[in-house]
């Protein structure tokens, strides 16, 4: 059919009242992997400050430390890395074939728990810093 | 229109096909007077009601329907009363050019798979009242509609033909000495599920991969592929052979196990289960010759 | 226009057979399909495919029961002929990789079934029609044999010959549903009709919505005629609201009919003191319309098999498939209540007069399936019998078309010597042809001898004009009314019970229909998927091919296999070994008999009561 | 539709390499966040620290690896997102080569500040 309606891909993502937990298990890990790729150039970048010498690292790194928000980033990192080491491990099972009648509910349960480490670990980021 | 349905039992048709596309919005009067709103409802509850259905209408010849719209009808309930069940009434009383694909009505021939209330779902085998009130219906998505209900299924079936989909014998005794190969019940059991696909897409419309790239196989079709390559009777290379074509770049490993084409699927494959079987065995011959 | 070897209308289990047949036997084939092939109702189909595969059975004991089961008008080499081929191509399916159910030690499985000497249903799972409808599906696909799916086929392209016998058929006329075009299909060699049965004549059917017996109407049309069409079997457990088939294990298990009064009519009203729910389908299937007849249905309209009684754990063991049937299609719990039914339509026995070569009078004109009549079922077929039928008389009827030589027929077809005119029967109405739509299925020339070529194209005209004038035409009537009339008719009086008044009625309001007709037209203005026009197109053809049921149904006072008449409820070997034959003659039906062939290759069947 | 026989790379290597890498990433990330936010806390993190764990060659070893393998785990699930989304032909090939040229830059520089913390350049 040349003349046809294409409806296109705009709705995929304006279908997204109706993903099943799978497809947000998907989407979630895609946006944590991408998240983790950047911060893995974005860490080496820093860690770079190195070369420079012993006192730009070290003050780089205290430098940047020292900022409210940076450490609000890096709760917010582990929660993306959290989330995706754990629905990484529910893929491996999902790949070994273990456990596929349970995989929405084991979604759910990574995300559950990604929440509990997160707010546990607040406490640990949180130390020594001034707002 | 309104007044009309004050008395929903006597409820009269819009004769006007062009008028429906104007009807469209519900107002809450309506609901007042017994219509069925949002839950779904027992279907006690709906029996001597008519149900609202919102059905996506486009037809590229016609003036009025190149622009896509969703029209209303108003079907009365009867107990049983299915998805299709529903469409059918609505094109015979209201409207005739309404336009789908259905014919066995038993969930044997696949053609009416539609997106009902946001999933995909055959509409024979879809009963109204399990659904919630007004029912959304609509073509299959990712795929080109041809009119209405009705979406090009071409690529679907060039899929479904890409994975060689016939059974590829090595040495089969000859049929006039009414010798079989041998099949073990549980090899038998191994693919009984994978051969029950009636090729309705759902599958293929659930799944975010194959809407991104054009060229994934699809769970269809390897699930097609499933059925052979675990069929004992066709041998070890072969099964190879199937399992070179699976493990092309657009194959298996585009599968990124987002488990919607198992949810959708009416005939309870486990989809998902086999596609991911199909990796590993990629992977396990692979290994072989390192 | 597209030009083949053979071309084959239908994509159903005997289209897809005789097209890979034709293929092998070296022909250029085209499937020419209104669906596409596995959207076919093949794929409904339960059961099982009987064929005599293991040692101990035997194909004269298959055919013999075939004889039997058909309560004597199958043709004896039509018969034998099916009986003698099923085990090949059965195994032949299975070479083709058909997963069939298999015993512990690798073969295929047989299950007993009714009417059979011997457990010889070769099955897979439930659902035996689906797994070879895509096993030859598969075959077509790997021998890239060309299909056209969504086309459909409106008339053929036959000469127009005074005496069908010496006509020719040189192809179809068909139209792309998608696009709408019309378009002509040369056959050089032959073209097979494999359009599946006619159950849409029925208001209820276990038949799909694609049933329509179009080929039956075309080939009815082009001068052949239609053979033993008021054998129709009637199924008595379908689900009333959409004539989903609920099986005969229910009962087998113990399940119980009840109508609306609580009483297990069976027992109770006689209809079957010794059997109860377990007698033979037909007599269900009429007690079951005595009761709603008198009043005593549920709604009016259906009655109760129960099989509550049966226990969660047995039913769940046994017959889980059926509850998701009850709750799928019926929306009704078969553990809490009791599952709805009724007779519904389920198969024809008769249809399109061929040979054993699946060749009808028209040279160049095959049929193969439920649209054909080679005379294997008869009066009645016996579960199982179809499938085989599908792919042994698919089969030959594609290599005879591709040119090789299966043989001179036993079995003569059309208008003969050999046939015994219709006389005594008095018609309500004229039959037939109404005028303007009507007209009949011969291109008429008018002496003017053309081409192939020169035929198809003026069919191509033809067509075309008859689809401007229902999508020009701005008011009349819609091809839904006249279909539900007509089907309400049908199943109001010519249903399992037939009374001469009733299938008189019926003829009347058949004729009512066919004038409503003319007034028919197409409300969708646009040539894209119009279903509308289709369907208008093939109630023309319910109506054609709803009269030679009645017709049949009218002349044939005789109670045999699944035909039953209150005038004459017993079987009347003497006057009634014959096939009742209709043809249209230029859109005026005569009917006509011809003898039934008793005699086998070896032996001779002789009529017996026909008892199990 | 996908082509029959096209050059069949078998896209089963990718796939696996993801999955190992991932088995190894599972356990080299936890002790990475629990040795540098826990035990030592970010916050504190001073060159001489670094200097110190770096110079212990199983350490470094470690180190080096987890950067590799999470690289190509990175880069490859991105490329790998990308293809699922139909990329094709000649953009792919580009995208290809970006991203193989970025991993490769990003495993040489953080080999090269790696060894220039431990000191041994
Ligand atoms: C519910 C059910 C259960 C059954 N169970 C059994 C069983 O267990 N065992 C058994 O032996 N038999 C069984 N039968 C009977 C058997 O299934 C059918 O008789 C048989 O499948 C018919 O096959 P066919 O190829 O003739 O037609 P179909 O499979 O109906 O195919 C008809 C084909 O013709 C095409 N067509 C029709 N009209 C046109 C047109 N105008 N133009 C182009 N194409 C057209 C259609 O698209 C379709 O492809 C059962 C039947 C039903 C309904
Ligand atoms: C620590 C344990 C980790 C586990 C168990 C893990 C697991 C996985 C798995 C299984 C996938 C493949 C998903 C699929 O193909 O279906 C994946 C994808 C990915 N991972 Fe990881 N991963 C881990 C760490 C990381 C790290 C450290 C990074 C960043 C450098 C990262 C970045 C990515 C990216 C970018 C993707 C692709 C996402 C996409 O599909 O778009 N992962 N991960
Ligand atoms: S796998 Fe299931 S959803 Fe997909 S086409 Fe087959 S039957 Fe439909
Ligand atoms: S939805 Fe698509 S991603 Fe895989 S599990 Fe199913 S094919
Ligand atoms: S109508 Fe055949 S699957 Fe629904």
């Amino acid at each position: 059919m040349s003349q046809s309606y294409n409806r296109g891909l705009v709705e995929d993502f304006g279908r997204w009242k109706e993903f099943s937990a799978g497809m947000w298990a998907w989407i979630f890990h895609k946006f944590t992997g991408w998240m983790l790729i950047g911060y893995l150039f974005t860490h080496i970048a820093v860690l770079s400050s190195a070369l420079s010498g012993p006192e730009a690292y070290t003050n780089t790194l205290q430098g940047l430390e020292a900022l409210f928000i940076v450490r609000v980033l890096e709760v917010g990192l582990l929660a993306v890395a959290v989330f995706h080491i754990l629905n990484g491990l529910r893929l491996l099972m999902v790949d070994l074939g273990v456990g596929l009648e349970a995989q929405d509910k084991s979604f759910y349960a990574s995300l559950v728990l990604t929440a509990i480490i997160t707010v546990a670990s607040v406490p640990t980021f949180m130390t020594e810093v001034t707002i | 229109m309104s007044t009309q349905q004050q008395q929903p039992e006597t409820q009269e048709a819009p004769e006007d096909p062009e008028m429906k596309g104007a009807e469209s919005p519900v107002d809450e009067k309506e609901k007042e007077d017994g219509m069925i709103d949002q839950t779904a409802a027992d279907a006690s509850e709906l029996e001597g009601k008519t149900v609202l259905i919102k059905v996506f209408r486009y037809d590229p010849e016609v003036e009025g329907k190149q622009e896509p719209r969703f029209d209303d009808f108003h079907v009365p309930f009867e107990k049983g009363m299915t998805v299709l069940d529903a469409v059918m009434y609505a094109r015979d009383t209201y409207d005739s050019s309404l336009t789908f694909r259905h014919s066995c009505r038993q969930a044997v021939c696949g053609s009416d798979a539609f997106f009902v209330n946001g999933k995909q779902r055959l509409g024979c085998k879809t009963q109204i009242a399990d659904l919630e009130h007004p029912v959304r219906i609509e073509p299959l998505p990712h795929q080109e509609v041809v009119k209405d209900l009705v979406v090009d299924m071409d690529h679907f079936y060039d899929q479904m033909h890409t994975v060689e989909p016939y059974f590829q014998d090595e040495d089969t005794p000859n049929p006039a000495d009414l010798e079989e190969q041998r099949q073990s019940p549980e090899n038998r059991e191994k693919i009984k599920m994978s051969s029950r696909c009636i090729w309705c897409g759902a599958c293929m419309s659930s799944c975010n991969i194959a809407a991104g790239d054009n060229n994934y196989l699809g769970p269809a079709a390897i699930n097609k592929a499933y059925k052979f390559a675990m069929d004992d009777r066709e041998g070890e290379a072969i099964k190879e052979h199937r399992l070179r074509i699976l493990e092309q770049e657009h194959g298996v490993w585009r599968c990124q196990t987002q488990f919607s084409c198992t949810e959708v699927c009416p005939k309870d494959i486990p989809l998902t289960e086999h596609i991911q079987e199909l990796k590993r065995e990629a992977v396990k011959k692979n290994l072989k010759f390192w | 226009m597209y030009e083949h070897d053979v071309i084959v209308v239908g994509a159903g289990g005997a289209g897809l057979r005789a097209a890979v047949a034709a293929d092998e036997a070296g022909a250029d084939v085209a499937l020419v399909s209104k669906l596409h092939p596995v959207r076919s109702h093949t794929g409904a189909a339960e059961g099982g495919i009987n064929a005599a595969l293991q040692e101990g059975d035997d194909w004269e004991l298959h055919a013999y029961d075939t004889m039997k089961g058909s309560d004597y008008l199958g043709d004896a080499p039509a018969v034998e002929t099916l009986a003698q081929d099923a085990p090949e191509d059965t195994m032949r399916l299975e070479h083709w990789g058909m997963p069939f159910s298999r015993e512990e030690d690798g073969r295929v499985s047989q299950r007993p079934f009714g009417g059979l000497s011997y457990p010889r249903t070769t099955y897979a799972g439930a659902e035996t029609g689906h797994h070879l409808l895509h096993t030859m599906y598969e075959q077509v696909v790997k021998r890239g044999i060309q299909v056209y799916d969504e086309w459909y086929v409106m008339d053929l392209a036959t000469t127009d010959e005074d005496d069908p016998n010496d006509r020719e058929c040189h192809g179809v006329v068909a139209y792309d549903v998608q696009s709408g075009q019309i378009e002509g299909f040369k056959a050089n060699q032959g073209v097979v009709l494999a359009t599946g049965g006619p159950g849409q004549a029925f208001d209820h059917t276990t038949n799909a919505v694609s049933c329509t017996g179009d080929g039956h109407a075309m080939a009815y049309r082009a001068g052949a005629p239609l053979e033993d069409m008021e054998f129709i079997q009637f199924h008595p457990t379908s689900l009333p609201s959409t004539g989903v088939l609920i099986s005969e294990g229910v009962r087998g298990e113990g399940g119980i009919l009840y109508n609306s009064e609580g009483e297990r009519f069976m027992f109770e009203h006689g209809y079957a003191n010794n059997s109860g729910e377990l007698a033979s389908r037909d007599v269900v299937a009429r007690a079951e319309l005595t009761e709603v007849q008198e009043g005593r249905g549920v709604n009016d309209e259906y009655v109760h098999l129960d099989m509550r009684h049966l226990g969660e754990e047995r039913i769940l063991d046994r017959l889980e498939n059926i509850l998701h049937l009850a709750e799928d299609f019926e929306g009704v719990d078969g553990l809490v209540e009791p599952m709805p039914v009724k007779p519904g339509q389920h198969y024809a026995m008769g249809g399109i007069e061929v040979d054993e070569n699946g060749q009808t009078c028209i040279d160049g004109l095959y049929a193969a399936g439920e649209c054909a009549c080679v005379s294997v079922h008869g009066g009645n077929r016996l579960g199982g019998n179809a499938l085989p039928e599908l792919i042994v008389f698919g089969k030959r009827a594609g290599r005879h078309a591709a040119g090789d030589d299966l043989g001179e027929p036993q079995i003569k077809t059309g208008y003969g010597d050999d046939v015994e005119d219709e006389t005594e029967t008095e018609l309500p109405v004229q039959p037939g042809s109404a005028g303007l739509e009507s007209s009949g299925g011969v291109a008429a020339d008018g002496g003017v001898a053309a081409d192939a070529e020169g035929i198809l194209q003026r069919k191509v005209e033809t067509a075309r004009e008859r689809v401007d004038r229902l999508m020009d035409k701005d008011d009349g009537v819609q091809h839904a009314e006249i279909r539900a009339k007509l089907q309400q008719a049908m199943t109001d009086y010519v249903n399992v019970f037939r009374t001469e008044e009733g299938v008189k009625k019926a003829l009347r309001l058949i004729r009512e229909c066919r004038e409503e007709y003319q007034d028919v037209y197409v409300d969708d203005p646009s040539r894209t998927f119009n279903t509308d026009l289709q369907q208008t197109i093939e109630t023309r053809n319910l109506i054609d091919v709803a009269e030679t049921i009645a017709l049949g149904a009218l002349v044939r006072n005789e109670f045999r296999g699944a035909h039953w008449r209150q005038e004459n409820q017993n079987r009347d070997d003497e006057n009634w070994l014959k096939h009742t034959l209709v043809s249209w003659d230029d859109g005026a039906p005569s009917i006509f008999y011809r003898p039934v062939i008793l005699e086998g290759e070896s032996k001779t069947y002789e009529p017996k009561e026909r008892s199990y | 539709m996908a082509e029959r026989y096209s050059s069949f790379t078998p896209g089963g290597t990718g796939w696996l390499l993801q999955r190992i890498t991932a088995a190894f990433l599972v356990v080299v990330l936890a002790f990475h966040f629990f040795l540098l936010h826990f035990v030592n806390h970010a916050a504190e993190i001073e060159f001489a620290g670094t200097q110190a764990r770096m110079q212990n060659v199983g350490y470094f070893l470690t180190m080096v690896s987890f950067l590799i393998a999470g690289t190509f785990h990175g880069v490859n699930g991105v490329y790998n997102a990308l293809l699922n989304q139909g990329l094709e032909g000649t953009q792919k090939k580009v995208v290809l080569a970006v991203l193989v040229i970025a991993s490769l830059g990003l495993i040489g520089q953080g080999i090269y500040v790696a060894t220039t913390m431990a000191g041994w350049t």
